[in-house]
């Protein structure tokens, strides 16, 4: 017992175009490792809302949300200290391990990576995080950057579609030069379903270690309803895993991409 | 004044279930995954995830799509089969004392006599007939559309297991009295209504000045088929004497009473455990909480004071 | 560049519309009431109320319910009958120039056929067949469930009527695709699909110690069953010829275009009309709109692009 | 055209325990009378909500509402400055007349009573207000009463339930000793149902004009639906009326009481 929680909103931010940040107070949560997701309840919505934690600290539990369709706007037309039902904590976990790790994000996708990056450095693992938008105004820095590079918060490179910050063009397209200069050990990426395929298939070519983080509707949360299944192959067997308790978090090299 | 010993216990062909709280196929696993949320124990029963012969990996492509007031699945019974069933789940669920009803499924009448057949020699206690589940090629949905069908699957089925055998009846029918009735002639103690309503989900994207789409072709469920239940509810306990329990959008307390109110004996709750994961427990609490309050003693009690009006 | 004439009309046996958004039969009066919300003669066409041979005064009791996502209704085809009808509601019909479509309901198959004789006679130019509203006592409902009887009572009104005939499909049946058939056989210009799900809503007030319980049965509507008529227009449109005007629960312009992607040529806005008065007007304006932004010069080209993928 | 307005919230004030005082700027309505109503867009809700217009001054239109289910909540809940939708002007009218008219109000059926009490003032016909309540915080006050009698507003008399304020009891009890001594031409009264069968019955009794505000769940709000008829005895033939469009306001002496 225990995932579905009360919490208090404690501060919801602007921090790019479309995306907010919105810290809640969880005096129920005790620990939310990176990788893992806490699923909103909208009011007259049907299904919860899934996020990814991006940071997690003396019961403060951090989201960045990108403004999309009703749940999204329901959440960021909350009030500040009003209270909020969600499941958490869900979902399986990014490793923690000592290998040189370069961290992929693209969009949204880039709000996992700054919780686990946080934690990999805490770690003394070395890490270097990429990220591309689609623009300067689309780059995603959080409230409070522990580091600020022209803007470009804790990313260690960024790109964009527009060449309007940091280097033009898509994230994948500067992946090869990425492990080229990093040399990492192991890739770690959450992003749109095109560029995860890219990343992984890139990181398989290099026989690097991937993980990559999936995006599917979900009902439960907890793996019981069989709606947002992916297929993975494991040995040469195909097989269902679910992304909402299996994943979000899959190994690149198993995942089929339809 | 002493304090009134309060009997929330329902009872069919000897399925002995403490409350009229259950939670329906499909929305619940197979036994305790929801103990995260809530005390599953605590529920009247459990309605285990259909489970076929053989173990089922479900329908490729989207499978769950949100409407308004409700959503639309089609899972197509992925399911780990009775073997499985019986070997890791069975186990569970004896040990966490956690009363169940198994949910069957199959192609053929065979398929249905012979998981009916395990159950019977596992002494599983009670089993639901999903015969109307809209998500699968073969077989289910046909069983329950057309009543003489269903008359003689029940009538078999009934011949190879003594215990509580309940059928799920479809709302997808022209007359929900018929294929109650069927049901009930084929012998069955109990009918379970309603399970999903046809439905179509269509998501367009526009890129580029072409047209991307999405479809997911299923079952309806939530709250936006409540009236849909209610009505098939209402009429079948015209014609019917076996008990009824209502399934169909159940969220709220108001909810189950409204079904009371149109005859049903239990109830089973879906969606709303995705949409609020201790839903079912806190319908035992509301449950109980409004009959000390209001001193009813028992559950009849309550469901004639709702019915009878 | 030469602006491109755009060109939304849609025809149907001579029954030109200038564009697919029609509002539905209930929801939308006689004739121009709804001008006090937005300009009715910009609609492709309005559908009347059903009109029956003699005025009926509907039922008793509650007639409408609140429900998630939608409502449901019993009025019980209170209308002011066809006499009257030609008297005060055609004449202005004709004077604002408003497009119309005759929805017609009746106990017997001469009553349907009478209704055509005198639609035939007074030139009106489209009639839609009520063969399923479920909330009369005879007739009606029972007309739209059976397949054979459908099918001759739409054979008997084609012999009466040369104009646009269309027949007005129910959910409420086992096989969509049999009724469908059945229309098209019968002779129907097009099928319109759907009319309102059977539902119950139920209102339970608990005071001083007791129950106070109210019900109303009927049809629901609203946006909670645009699941459930997309799965019917998909699945109608893949084993009939003729075309399909779709209606349920469409409120935005997303909602024509998911229609328009399982087959449908022309849309009927119903609920939608109470929550959004203007919703009508709207959606020929974002039709326009759309098709202007993305250069698509007649409805077809929109419809095979959105259906074609 | 022109039934369908946008509006501005301009004020939400508590005015009893359970009503709110609301102001809404609507520049696209240019007249409402006494007895006419508006019906609200609440998001989510397929119907409409009806409230009877209280006041309205120059494009501002003044409702009370009491909060009841979803639709009241979500009104009460927007903010101030923040945007509304609503049809309006709806319905017919309480009939303007110089009768000396004696207004009966309980509960949030006061509410018409109010702008209808302040147009037959500013004509010069003599009025008389009583209205009943539950207790003494249900007692609806405007929330700038021209007049002020120990916290009872604009009432000429009140009765309450349960005798907190006011004389004790249900209004229907004050009925007769109120024609005694006012000696009215005509009743006007808006309240639950029970009580204007009770106003309407009194009224005939004594032979005086009298008319009453009636409720109805509605969806159309123009007539067209049929959903809201009650049945009106004319002559000796009953009918169907709208209480949306020929009402809400009717004779007292036609409505056939079930
Ligand atoms: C494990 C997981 C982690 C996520 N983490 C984040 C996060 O950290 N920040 C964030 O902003 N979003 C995240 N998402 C996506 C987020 O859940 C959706 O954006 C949100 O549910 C949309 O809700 P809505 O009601 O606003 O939009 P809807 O009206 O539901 O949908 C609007 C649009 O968003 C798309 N969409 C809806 N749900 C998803 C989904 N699950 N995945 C992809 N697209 C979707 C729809 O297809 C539609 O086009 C995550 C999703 C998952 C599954
Ligand atoms: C012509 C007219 C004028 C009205 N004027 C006012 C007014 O000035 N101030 C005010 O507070 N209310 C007024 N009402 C009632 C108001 O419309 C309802 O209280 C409101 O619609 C309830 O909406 P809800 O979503 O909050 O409650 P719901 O969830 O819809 O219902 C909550 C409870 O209120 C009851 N209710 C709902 N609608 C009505 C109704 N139309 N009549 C009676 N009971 C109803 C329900 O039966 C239910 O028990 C008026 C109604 C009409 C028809
Ligand atoms: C995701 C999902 C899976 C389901 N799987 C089954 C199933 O395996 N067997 C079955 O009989 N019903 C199944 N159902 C139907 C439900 O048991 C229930 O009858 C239906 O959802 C209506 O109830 P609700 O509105 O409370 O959800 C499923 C429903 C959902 C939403
Ligand atoms: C109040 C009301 C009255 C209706 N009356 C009729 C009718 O007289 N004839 C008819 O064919 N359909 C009638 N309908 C059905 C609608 O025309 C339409 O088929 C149905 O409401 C589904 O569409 P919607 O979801 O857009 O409302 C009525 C519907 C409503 C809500
Ligand atoms: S959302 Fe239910 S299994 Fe993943
Ligand atoms: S609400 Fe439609 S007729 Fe009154």
């Amino acid at each position: 017992m225990g995932k579905n929680n009360q919490g208090t909103i404690k501060d919801i931010q602007k921090i790019s175009e479309e995306v907010y940040s919105v810290k809640i107070y969880a005096p129920t949560v005790d620990e939310i490792l990176p990788g893992q997701y806490i699923s909103i309840l909208c009011e007259g919505l049907t299904f919860r809302r899934p996020f990814s934690v991006s940071d997690f600290d003396n019961h403060i539990i951090t989201v960045l949300i990108k403004k999309r369709g009703k749940g999204t706007e329901y959440i960021l037309s909350r009030k500040v200290g009003s209270s909020i039902e969600f499941s958490a904590p869900l979902g399986n976990v990014f490793s923690v391990e000592n290998k040189k790790t370069l961290l992929i994000g693209a969009g949204i996708g880039a709000a996992p990576l700054f919780y686990l990056n946080k934690k990999l450095k805490e770690l003394k693992v070395k890490t270097f995080f990429a990220a591309g938008f689609l623009s300067k105004d689309d780059i995603i820095v959080t409230p409070h950057p522990t580091l600020s590079r022209k803007g470009r918060g804790e990313y260690d490179f960024v790109s964009t579609d527009d060449g309007s910050n940091g280097n033009k063009g898509s994230i994948c397209d500067y992946l090869e030069k990425l492990i080229a200069e990093f040399k990492p050990e192991k890739i770690v990426s959450c992003a749109p379903r095109p560029v995860l395929k890219i990343v992984a298939q890139t990181a398989q070519q290099h026989g690097l270690d991937c993980e990559i983080c999936m995006e599917k509707v979900m009902a439960c949360g907890i793996g019981v309803c069989r709606g947002c299944v992916i297929q993975l192959m494991q040995g040469d067997r195909v097989i269902n895993k679910t992304v909402c308790k299996d994943g979000p978090v899959f190994n690149g090299k198993e995942v089929v991409w339809q | 004044m002493a304090v009134k010993t309060l009997d929330l216990s329902v009872e069919i062909n000897g399925f002995e279930m403490k409350n009229p709280i259950i939670t329906a196929s499909g929305t619940y696993g197979y036994n305790n995954e929801f103990d995260v949320f809530c005390d599953v124990k605590a529920l009247g029963a459990i309605v285990t995830k259909g489970i076929t012969l053989e173990p089922r990996s479900g329908n490729e492509g989207e499978r769950i799509f949100e409407t308004t007031g409700g959503m639309i699945n089609r899972i197509g019974l992925e399911n780990i089969g009775i073997e499985a069933f019986l070997k890791e789940k069975l186990p569970v669920l004896n040990k966490c004392g956690i009363d169940f009803i198994l949910n069957i499924a199959g192609n053929t009448p065979e398929d249905y006599i012979k998981l009916a057949q395990i159950a019977q020699k596992n002494n599983i206690k009670a089993i639901e007939l999903n015969v109307s589940c809209p998500n699968v090629q073969h077989g289910c949905i046909e069983f329950g559309t057309n009543k003489q069908t269903l008359y003689e699957l029940v009538q078999m089925v009934r011949k190879n297991y003594e215990h509580c055998l309940i059928v799920k009846l479809s709302p997808n029918v022209t007359s929900a009295e018929e294929i109650a009735e069927a049901a009930q002639n084929g012998g069955a103690d109990a009918v379970s209504a309603i399970n999903t309503v046809r439905g179509m989900g269509v998501k367009l994207d526009f890129l580029n000045g072409r047209f991307k789409k999405t479809t997911v072709s299923g079952g309806l469920s939530g709250q936006c088929i409540k009236p849909v239940a209610l009505s098939f509810v209402d009429r079948i306990s015209k014609v019917i004497d076996i008990p009824i329990i209502a399934i169909g959008g159940i969220t709220s307390f108001e909810d189950v009473l409204e079904f009371f109110s149109v005859g049903a004996k239990a109830v089973q709750i879906g969606t709303a455990n995705f949409t609020h994961p201790n839903a079912a427990e806190k319908l035992v609490n509301d449950l109980k909480k409004f009959m000390i309050q209001y001193n009813f003693s028992n559950l009849s009690e309550l469901q004639q004071a709702v019915k009878g009006v």
